[in-house]
């Protein structure tokens, strides 16, 4: 994992250099033959697409099969997905994940537009629609529907920039107070900045293997995937039947589970993607941690903390993080290791067994989920 | 129309009828009205082909107000936007013009009308289409 | 398949439906729990990501899993791989694969430069180069170190257009001479308008199923997917040891026999990617079908056609077919398909038991190979 | 610089020593020479991150010209391209420029010079780097 955030100093390729070196270190030095890049945004801001074959030659892995893969902010949980399979499949032995997004090299109209193409171009895009604007349409009704307060979604700004004060990767390494998510400014009424995961230029790499290629001695006890899931809804937030339920969410979560053979009682931790703090709420519901309309309330009572029933946003989450993008779904699937080998320091979860990682993609068009699960 | 500005102009000319006069279509087999048009009923998954046209009467399901806008959209920034809740049950997102004094909220009820939506390409080709507009109570 | 060419009035969710359906309706109603999309030019030309969503629920597939992949114009066949290898996995019964791309839309200076995003963006793109450029220039070197004649060419588009004459989904069906061949303007020298195939809207798609999940009873023989194979090189031509040696080519085509047990002389025919005639002779040499500098003379004798040795373009190819982007390896497959089955009406090669498709990205960074047979 | 502008140019910015300079790297391990910079060897695979100076002369390996230009150099076209062939070693693509009388061919000796390459980005930047002449024989 890189640092998420402005890194000026650092190209796509070379933050994607580090990070795969990075993970090849972290793995034993395990040779891959593939590499899955999951990006959204290359295209757009960098001018370079067929990022596969430039970052497998750029960072030592010439030959080896590659693609990128995208589903919007859902790309990294679907490329971690694929490349899952394809193990599965017996095909390979040892794969590379890659999540990478370089954000910061253009001005806020670009990235606004290059990010609303993930809405529907021909009916949403079309009316001056942004990512951020849904959040705000969809926060909106939730607040009316369910008589929810104003300030409903503080607790997971507040949770995940106390989350972040003590990962060294963080964006924003500074708790917040609830007075200062009350006076923040509005980006999209009812959504204020402290609502607003913040973008910035992110790589995390995740090396995946078979169990009979693993070495036989290795530094860090190995975390399995238990299960793996992708779903999808309507693209455009107009054309789903409720479009506080997501669905996609719902689906892919449970069928993630039915997948490990689990129930919402044995996940420890929860990696679910608040790149906007409503989704937060949603996704809670949607997994079934709570009621539709009663996400955001385990957020008032410390059920979502460090040693809460479900916690989430570990390291900060989006939110406080950095929001890398496609590269989301790498981040939530590092983090849930990382927690799950026990190797979170101030972050750990106490008796990590099990993880549940989400990532959503067009404000939840796209679900993809995982678990993960500490041998033994 | 030379080549090069009909080309460009060929992806909104496709939408002419959606943009301008709101025509979705209805479900033969179980009489869903359908905004955005869609071809396959999202009810019953059966073709669905017949046009139908809409009022373009409705009410906000929810809105905001955008204030960093897309390139093409900033010299209109900031803008209202809703997801209207049209009369005959489809949701369809726009943004809403004509805001007097009263404020917007959910429930409001609202009329299409057609306006200027931003700009498009290379040159900034100019794209209309519906919005809507609060129907004052006195009307 | 939908026909190559310019689609004014479908857009590109439009042209997706009409594939799929077809597609699906030729499978016996097959339902699909998985699509994966190959695309390259839809954020750039029509201002939409996230295509996974949008045609899973546009073309009455809500809910399925979905992605896109990229890996240039080799994006068809990774998608095939990616879908062949989940249904290996055991994950899916069913998936279907759609290429699409919308270029029509927009005028050749935003075309170009969207193509020219599968260059090197930092050294090759930055100065102007193009994929035409790309093509020009190791054509150049071609006739050079070859000593090859500056009309070597001219069999490769000679046969394309001879085959697409009974394809009633060609963008040209007429023949050419070769004096129309010999002078015909320069696009870039040495490539002349007939060396370079036209870009055109495009959608084709295949549905894949494990064996057990197939239906008793079905219209057509079944087509098998015997290998599957994707590698990569560098991505800027100046990086390749030897630009005129296609290594990711090679290297695919390699393991997708190895994986099917079969070699050279077992292949009844070959859709390689023909964007541009150099490319056909690259190819022919990278697989082994001639020696390096020879593959062009395949051309010259009657090797290439439909009743030679090892036909190629067999319904014209993308010189003739026309090239839709990132759909050419879904094109190839369904061409392939249609060979195998028995049902390419005039276009038949006779006795065709064993096809081998490949499509490269990139001017090669990416190639995708698949070995297809015909069941007994 | 305002903020704006140093945004866009950040990505120039960091490519200046090899636009300028034509500044590469050198393998610690097996000395190849290496054009474009890529911090991994090409040839050995070890880290190789030192900075090595090119003479900035080659000879043409191959060569063209664009006529359909990409958006961003259109106003240029049409330019002759080529791939060169350093005297170090490596292989790298630019513009020809200056060319006199004599055609360009394969083996035509070259020196690198920096000039205009185009413009990026919404607001048009120039970007400027290196490109290559023919060497004359008189000189
Ligand atoms: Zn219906
Ligand atoms: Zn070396």
């Amino acid at each position: 994992m890189m640092p998420v955030g402005e890194h000026w100093d650092l190209s796509l390729r070379h933050l994607a250099l580090d990070a795969i070196s990075a993970a090849r270190a972290d793995s034993g030095g395990l040779r891959p033959q593939a590499l899955y890049v999951a990006n959204v945004l290359a295209p757009a801001l960098s001018g370079q697409s067929h990022l596969g074959a430039l970052l497998a030659d750029f960072t030592g892995l010439r030959g080896v099969e590659a693609s990128t893969i995208e589903a919007s902010g859902a790309s990294g949980g679907v490329a971690v997905r694929q490349a899952y399979l394809a193990l599965t499949s017996g095909a390979l032995d040892v794969a590379i994940v890659l999540g990478v997004e370089k954000i910061t090299d253009k001005a806020s109209g670009q990235v606004q537009a290059a990010l609303a193409t993930s809405t529907d171009s021909e009916y949403e895009a079309v009316h001056g629609v942004t990512p951020s604007t849904q959040a705000a349409l969809l926060m909106q009704r939730y607040l009316y529907e369910h008589g929810a307060p104003k300030d409903s979604m503080a607790g997971f700004s507040m949770t995940a920039h106390q989350n972040a004060v003590t990962n060294p990767n963080a964006m924003f390494r500074k708790a917040i107070r609830h007075e200062q998510y009350a006076r923040a400014p509005i980006i999209s009424e009812p959504l204020n900045t402290f609502d607003v995961a913040p973008l910035g230029d992110g790589a995390a790499a995740l090396v995946l293997a078979r169990a009979a290629a693993l070495p036989n001695r290795h530094d860090y006890p190995q975390v399995v995937i238990a299960g793996s899931a992708v779903s999808t809804s309507a693209l455009a937030v107009h054309d789903r039947p409720n479009p506080l339920h997501l669905t996609a969410a719902s689906q892919s979560a449970e069928a993630a589970m039915l997948q490990a053979s689990l129930s919402l009682e044995d996940i420890g931790l929860f990696e679910l993607h608040d790149s906007f703090s409503i989704f937060a709420a949603l996704s809670l519901e949607a997994a079934g941690f709570a009621a539709p309309g009663h996400g955001w309330k385990l957020a008032q009572n410390g059920d979502i903390s460090l040693a809460g029933k479900i916690p989430i946003s570990t390291f900060g989450g989006s939110k406080a993080r950095g929001d890398p993008g496609a590269a989301t779904g790498i981040y939530q699937l590092a983090e849930a290791t990382l927690q799950l080998q026990g190797r979170a320091n101030e972050n750990q979860v106490p008796n990590a067994a099990i993880a549940m990682t989400q990532c959503l993609g067009g404000s939840g068009a796209t679900a993809s989920t995982h678990i993960l699960r500490r041998p033994n | 129309m030379n080549r090069l500005a009909s080309m460009e102009t060929s992806q909104h000319w496709r939408l002419r009828q959606q943009r301008y006069a709101l025509v979705g279509e209805v479900c033969p087999h179980c009489t869903t009205k359908i905004f955005p048009p869609r071809d396959i009923c999202p009810d019953c998954g059966e073709d669905a082909r017949d046009l139908y046209q809409f009022s373009g009467r409705g009410e906000v399901y929810s809105h905001t107000t955008v204030y960093q806008a897309p390139s093409g959209h900033s010299s209109n920034a900031p803008y209202p936007v809703a997801i209207v809740r049209l009369e005959e049950g489809p949701l369809v997102t726009a943004q809403l013009t004509d805001i007097g004094d009263q404020p917007v909220e959910i429930g409001t009820q609202v009329e299409m009308v057609t306006r200027k939506l931003g700009a498009d390409g290379e040159r900034g080709m100019l794209v209309y289409g519906y919005k809507f507009r609060p129907i004052l109570a006195e009307r």
